[in-house]
């Protein structure tokens, strides 16, 4: 399969925006029945490659081209019609639609001058169970989860019948079943000859599926070859341009602190029941459950951000319900799991990202600039944003640094305890180590983290104990050994013979 | 490895009853005004009352159900009210330059139509293009045209009225004063542009996209939805209703002076919101539309039923009644 | 005694006439419903002509008028509606602006708008004998202010008066101060100014008063705004005279058509009240404290 | 991360220097405009005629500097032309009662100024929470408390102007007419204000929530943003400067009617928006704005140093220059 001419090919093709240029004479091309995977670290051009190829950027210099004929895509419509089809980084649903208009935007099926409601649904719910996925296809984007708006957006992709599908981390924001899922469509695909372009900062994954493998490096190609023979550690090496070392810190053997968060009873109308539990001084406290469990809303109850009924105390003191300002001024503060609707102003730039949520330390009558402008140059060294420039718009940046921005603009307010959700969806493998390792430096320093993540390696790795959620109740806390992988899905789904070591811990 | 397996949550049930009652809003706001109207007095029931309150919505009506589209698709347009001034104006000189050639004759009145009917076409499409082409904002641009078709028509008149010849205007008459079957053809216009307005926003692409440009332009953009041509397309519609909102009025009043349509924007866009259909676009809905106007008529009309109130303050109490109304709304929606 | 209900249609109050002619409008509703138990009163004010129509419809649809009293906001737009009215065999007064079609109405009470512009521009004649040059604040553009302009053009033609500009104050004192001090800067000679309307005469004298000109020339107004002819009495030197229009034909008109349903006198025709000159010697006949205008 | 030097063709967004033509965009016209007044009038630039037109834009100029703040809030305020003419009303009421116990002295004065700096505070407040509280579309809220207060001033006037007492009026008169230096005092209010805003919208946190707010106003309560908070603080400066707006004009004339202010908030939106504010919120510049309405009152004063044009044709001169003057902007943009 790998001699068959390639489909769709890109030839010494490079991109500015504006004075900077991101991608370098970059050589690319994708055959029928193949799966070629993209990958390379944060701002490494993986989106843009893709979006060349898709027909929603130009290139600034270079050719594109389609069955081998040179070809400019007027807009990301031509492309369509080639047979292109794309599933980006970014959610791109209309959040006011519902999943069924969405899978159809812009092709809709019609009976004479009139819609085909029926047929439109009875596909969508075809395409969403071949996903198994469960959402209603009249159900609103909005209302749905992440998850489930990712279901629909590959939902969206198949519908279209193409001869060359391009994803960009699309599982991202999945589980490992939904994951699963998707892969098995992907097998199915690939047998039927489309082209797959596809891009994760998972590298099992990439393992896994892909038959051939480019990496990119600030722009520059710097492997591309048969997936068979690289190991993950060498796609790493490549990728990162060094050898990496243990992912996760050692961990630490320490006693025990005061409580700094005690948690009593605390009841999310809807979501969560009566969750209790405590957080120790200079403690990493992992949080696990199945996606739907209620980490994140639990969390954002503490934190003010959903009304509650129970008590929250920090430091001793009950915390004022309701007010994240509260929270934030008692030393406790909530990084979002959703980057673009909670976490960041896209359009705003990344100085006023920044500094949003600690902006009364840069205030003293009137907004400190010089004081703002070191807090960026500070945060682009500590979390090693890349960025082409400093006066882009944080939207501008590419997936993963948008995510270590956010993070930055949480620890800018210095806090004493802060969640964590699920901070690595979209970070290379370089990035996460470094995450890591300012986790635990942080906790170091006596501050206290609750890291909720749904990559199970990670909690297992950081955290020094596991609170385990089910159907918005905590299921069970898990200690030092008793931490893996067994005792947390157990707890998690609620299996009725958990380990009697539990009832100790 | 993530943990696997989702909990079989019912994604996507809940908005349903959310939405019901949001849906109830404006109609319960409609049937407390119509209890209001019965108990101050007897004849508001009445057939010639009914019909009057009917068929003078219709003008607003028609214009704000083509609002309905403009504001879905994250537009507005403050040019309705100058623009169907221009057209009437516009109409009668062209009907009564005509009367010569043509005589009292139906094809007069046909040319008239036509006229409207273009002029709309024509002011609807200036619009669009330079929201969609040149890229001005919404506000901006018709902000511009409102000032100039108001100036047009006042230039037309000469500071004075356009009268539509007198002989004409008996044979115009009856297209806003009879009609079929007891139903005035205001009426039967509004409801029929109504009908076909709703079928277009639920069961054709049209109304979809225009949904979907409001909701994000760029989704839209990426899913090869036309997005400058779905968009110009919903200020060419509205041009074209304010075409015939304007063919129903001009036999209403004969004639066209610089105060004709004065704020008719504002009551339109107001009619949009109160029937539901959100000002930043996204989602819209055109039979709340039509309960919209139907609520702004109706306070018009109750405050002419009695005399509790000075004159004076007639405004204030329309004002008190719409934010009522949507509050009402509101609350029902909050309570979900 | 059967009770009769009257309905009053008028234009909202929108400028300062027009809010003296609502203040008189509902001045004699209130006087007559305690004068005669047997009468009934709906008023009604109106935006702009669409409106009014669906007054008066709703006055005859939900209210039985026996008689109508309606001061069209403008002729045509309204000739229809109230034709139709006056078919029914409804009382039908008529005041200020004529229909477009005669014989509609049982009463007429009107003012004399081309006579309004005629008296302001003899005035401007005999005052200035050797000619000079003048600037015109006009109202909203509307057949009364054209009828005013036509009226005043007539009147000053050939007398050597040279009208520099003309410009819309809009019957508004805010509109009539922005116009008239641009045309203060534009025209270094200026020999007097018509404000066809006091309103606005109010702005242009803030405006001249303001650039220090107030011994350069003097104001007509019109329609006979108290403090106007307050000043007119003090024998201002600015204000040297001015014209009447009375919103009160409006009581008039409410009155005369009252009459109809209270004695056994109907009183019909046509009742004109021409424009007179106010000057300091009439002045204090013309003069209301009590009225909001 | 390399970042490589080129000399090529832009490919792309390029913000920085987008922005230096954008942020020309409004002073282009603007000079523009004021070269064609010198050409047209040699009295254009005159000590008078400038005091003139820069003191006559201060009470729309002082409200669509607090509109900025609104507006890049996410919101809208229909309400500040009915809003200044009622709190006139209110003011010339309170200070013709306070007459006879204080005369005329600068107490009863002080007395009308605090009165409408409460009322402007108050009225906002009422805006802010409706919007805020009660969760109702800003456009509804702000419409009906529009046609409220219209009403209300109405009513206080009896139909009629309300005047104030003419020798209170002799007294206050010097706050719109004398100044310091030969600078008016309005144009000195005026210019405290703005230069206020602009370092509010600029160099405070509450400017940066208002951006924040209306850019996404979840991401900003996510960001510990006190929003209902910020927002209604947006309606209450506003309120409080259509007050200040007020306090400036009451003294020009000395009366109040139920045509004061008509329109002005459309007006103070244009200059918002031709100032180069978003009017869907999350970005605003006030010097902006002070630029579009000194680009609006220019437009009215070249059109009356001039008769090229028909009276009549005014408004559409108007709307010519004002769409012009946004597609001048917008090309700039485009063209980067
Ligand atoms: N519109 C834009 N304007 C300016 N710079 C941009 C724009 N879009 C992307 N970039 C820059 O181009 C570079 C490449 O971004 P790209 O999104 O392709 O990275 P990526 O490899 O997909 O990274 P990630 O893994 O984080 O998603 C980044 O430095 C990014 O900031
Ligand atoms: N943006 C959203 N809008 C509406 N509902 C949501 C949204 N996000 C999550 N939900 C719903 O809230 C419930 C729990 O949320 P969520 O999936 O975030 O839980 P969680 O335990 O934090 O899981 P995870 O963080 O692993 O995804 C689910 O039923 C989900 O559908
Ligand atoms: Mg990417
Ligand atoms: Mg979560």
């Amino acid at each position: 399969m790998t001699d068959a001419p390639p489909i769709l090919a890109l030839d010494a093709v490079s991109r500015r925006f504006g004075p900077v240029q991101v991608l370098f004479d970059v050589d690319f091309s994708l055959r029928a029945g193949e799966v070629h995977a993209l990958i390379g670290e944060n701002g490494a051009g993986k989106s843009t490659t893709m979006k060349i190829l898709a027909g929603y950027l130009e290139a600034s210099e270079g050719r594109i081209l389609l069955d081998g004929q040179p070809i400019r895509f007027a807009s990301s419509e031509g492309a369509e019609d080639a047979g292109i089809v794309m599933i980006h980084q970014e959610f791109n649903l209309a959040e006011q639609l519902t999943v069924e208009q969405n899978v159809f935007l812009g092709r809709e099926k019609r009976k004479g001058l009139f819609l085909d409601h029926r047929a439109m649904q009875a596909e969508t719910r075809v395409l969403l169970d071949r996903l198994q996925c469960k959402v209603a296809p009249k159900a609103r984007v909005s209302d749905i989860s992440v998850p489930d708006k990712q279901m629909v957006e590959i939902a969206k992709a198949l519908s279209r019948d193409a001869r060359v599908l391009i994803m960009d981390e699309p599982t991202a924001v999945l589980t490992n079943r939904e994951a699963e899922v998707l892969f098995a469509q992907i097998e199915r695909l690939r047998a039927a000859g489309v082209a797959i372009l596809y891009t994760s900062h998972k590298l099992d994954e990439v393992a896994r599926i892909a038959d051939r493998i480019t990496v990119l490096r600030d722009g520059h190609v710097v492997l591309s070859q048969p997936a068979d023979g690289l190991s993950e550690d060498a796609m790493a090496a490549a990728m990162v341009g060094r050898e990496m070392e243990d992912l996760y810190p050692a961990k630490r053997q320490r006693v025990p602190g005061t409580p700094v968060l005690e948690v009593e009873n605390l009841t999310v109308p809807g979501v969560v029941q009566e969750a209790s539990f405590t957080l120790a001084k200079g403690e990493i406290l992992g949080f696990a459950g199945l996606v739907g469990a209620g980490r994140t809303e639990l969390m954002e109850g503490i934190v003010g951000l959903r009304q509650t009924h129970g008590s929250v105390r920090v430091n001793g003191q009950p915390l004022r319900p309701g007010s994240v300002d509260a929270a934030k001024r008692a030393g406790l503060v909530y990084l979002t799991e959703d980057r673009k609707e909670r976490g960041l102003l896209l359009n705003k730039s990344l100085k006023d990202n920044l500094t949003l949520l600690a902006l009364d330390k840069f205030t003293h009558g009137l907004i400190d600039r010089k004081g703002e402008e070191a807090a960026l140059d500070n945060a682009i060294k500590e979390f090693d944003i890349r960025t082409p420039s400093r006066d882009i718009a944080a939207g501008n940046l590419s997936g993963g640094n948008q995510q270590k921005l956010l993070i930055a603009k949480t620890m800018l307010a210095d806090p004493d305890i802060v969640i964590i959700d699920e901070p690595t969806r979209g970070i290379d493998i370089g990035t996460k180590q470094q995450i890591y390792d300012f986790i635990h430096h942080l906790a170091e320093k006596g501050h206290s983290v609750i890291f909720i993540s749904s990559e199970m390696p990670e909690v297992i790795g950081l955290a020094e104990r596991v609170v385990v959620m089910r159907s918005g109740r905590i299921a069970g806390e898990l200690t030092g050994s008793d931490i893996n992988e067994q005792a947390i899905v157990r707890l998690a789904m609620g299996l009725k013979d958990t380990p009697t070591e539990m009832a100790e811990a | 490895m993530s943990v696997a397996e989702t909990t079989g949550k019912p994604a996507g049930a809940a908005p349903r009853r959310g939405i019901d009652l949001h849906v109830l809003g404006p109609l319960v706001a409609l049937a407390v005004l119509v209890v209001i109207g019965i108990l101050l007095n007897p004849n508001f029931l009445s057939y010639a009352n009914i019909t009057n309150v009917l068929a003078r919505s219709a003008f607003i009506g028609i214009i704000a159900v083509g609002m309905t589209f403009v504001i879905t698709a994250g537009g507005l347009d403050l040019s309705v009210g100058s623009m169907a001034a221009f057209i009437a104006g516009l109409m009668i000189l062209v009907m009564n330059a005509a009367l010569p050639f043509t005589g009292v004759s139906v094809l007069t009145i046909l040319i008239g139509v036509a006229t409207a009917l273009v002029a709309g076409l024509v002011a609807g499409a200036i619009n669009g293009l330079l929201v969609t082409k040149a890229g001005i904002e919404a506000f901006i641009v018709t902000l511009g045209t409102m000032g100039i078709y108001r100036s047009l028509v006042t230039w037309l008149a000469d500071g004075g009225t356009l009268s539509l010849d007198f002989d004409l205007r008996g044979l115009y008459r009856p297209v806003y004063y009879d009609g079929i079957l007891g139903v005035a053809w205001p009426i039967i216009v509004f409801a029929v542009v109504a009908l076909l307005a709703e079928i277009a926003m639920r069961h054709t692409a049209f109304g979809r996209h225009c949904a979907a440009i409001g909701s994000n332009e760029q989704v839209a953009r990426y899913s090869a939805v036309h997005v400058d041509r779905a968009r110009t397309a919903t200020y060419v519609l509205l041009g074209l209703l304010v075409g015939v909102a304007t063919i129903m009025y001009v036999p209403r009043l004969g004639s066209a002076s610089s105060s004709t349509g004065v704020l008719w924007e504002l009551e339109a866009i107001a009619a949009v919101i109160i029937g539901g259909t959100m000002l930043k676009g996204g989602f819209g809905r055109v039979w709340g539309t039509v309960v919209g106007v139907l609520i702004l008529s109706l306070i018009g009309n109750i405050l002419n039923l009695t005399d509790l109130v000075s004159p004076y303050l007639n405004g204030a109490i329309q004002g008190v009644i719409i934010i009522l109304a949507v509050v009402l709304q509101r609350t029902k929606r909050a309570a979900r | 005694q059967e009770t009769a209900t009257i309905g009053v249609s008028i234009p909202a109050a929108t400028h300062g006439w027009a809010g003296g002619m609502n203040f008189h409008a509902q001045e004699a509703v209130d006087r007559l419903e305690e004068t005669y138990e047997n009468l009934d009163f709906v008023l009604t004010t109106a935006s702009d002509p669409s409106k009014q129509v669906s007054d008066i419809e709703d006055m005859v649809a939900t209210r039985n008028i026996d008689a109508l009293v309606v001061l069209p906001f403008e002729s045509e737009p309204l000739t229809g509606p109230v034709a139709r009215v006056a078919e029914n065999g409804t009382w039908v007064t008529v005041v200020d602006r004529g229909l477009a079609q005669d014989g509609i109405e049982d009463l007429y009470v009107a003012g004399d708008n081309p006579g309004f512009g005629r008296v302001s521009g003899e005035y401007f004649v005999e005052n200035m004998p050797e000619g000079g040059n003048i600037v015109v604040l006009r109202g909203i553009p509307t057949t009364i202010d054209n009828e005013r302009v036509e009226g005043f053009q007539q009147a000053i033609e050939g007398a050597g008066i040279e009208i520099l500009a003309m410009e819309h104050g809009n019957w508004n004192r805010d509109d009539a101060f922005t116009v008239m001090q641009d045309f203060l800067s534009k025209y270094p000679d200026i020999d007097a100014v018509w404000a066809s309307d006091d309103d606005m005469a109010v702005g242009a004298l803030a405006a001249i008063e303001q650039a220090g000109r107030s011994d350069e020339m003097w104001v007509l107004g019109g329609a006979g705004m108290k403090e106007m002819v307050q000043r007119v009495m003090e024998e201002d030197e600015m204000i040297p005279a001015d014209v009447t229009y009375p919103p009160a034909m409006i009581a008039t008109a409410i009155e005369l058509t009252a009459l109809n349903f209270v004695s056994n006198a109907p009183v019909s025709g046509d009742f004109i009240i021409g424009s007179v000159l106010i000057t300091p010697e009439n002045a204090e006949d013309f003069y209301y404290p009590d009225s909001p205008f």
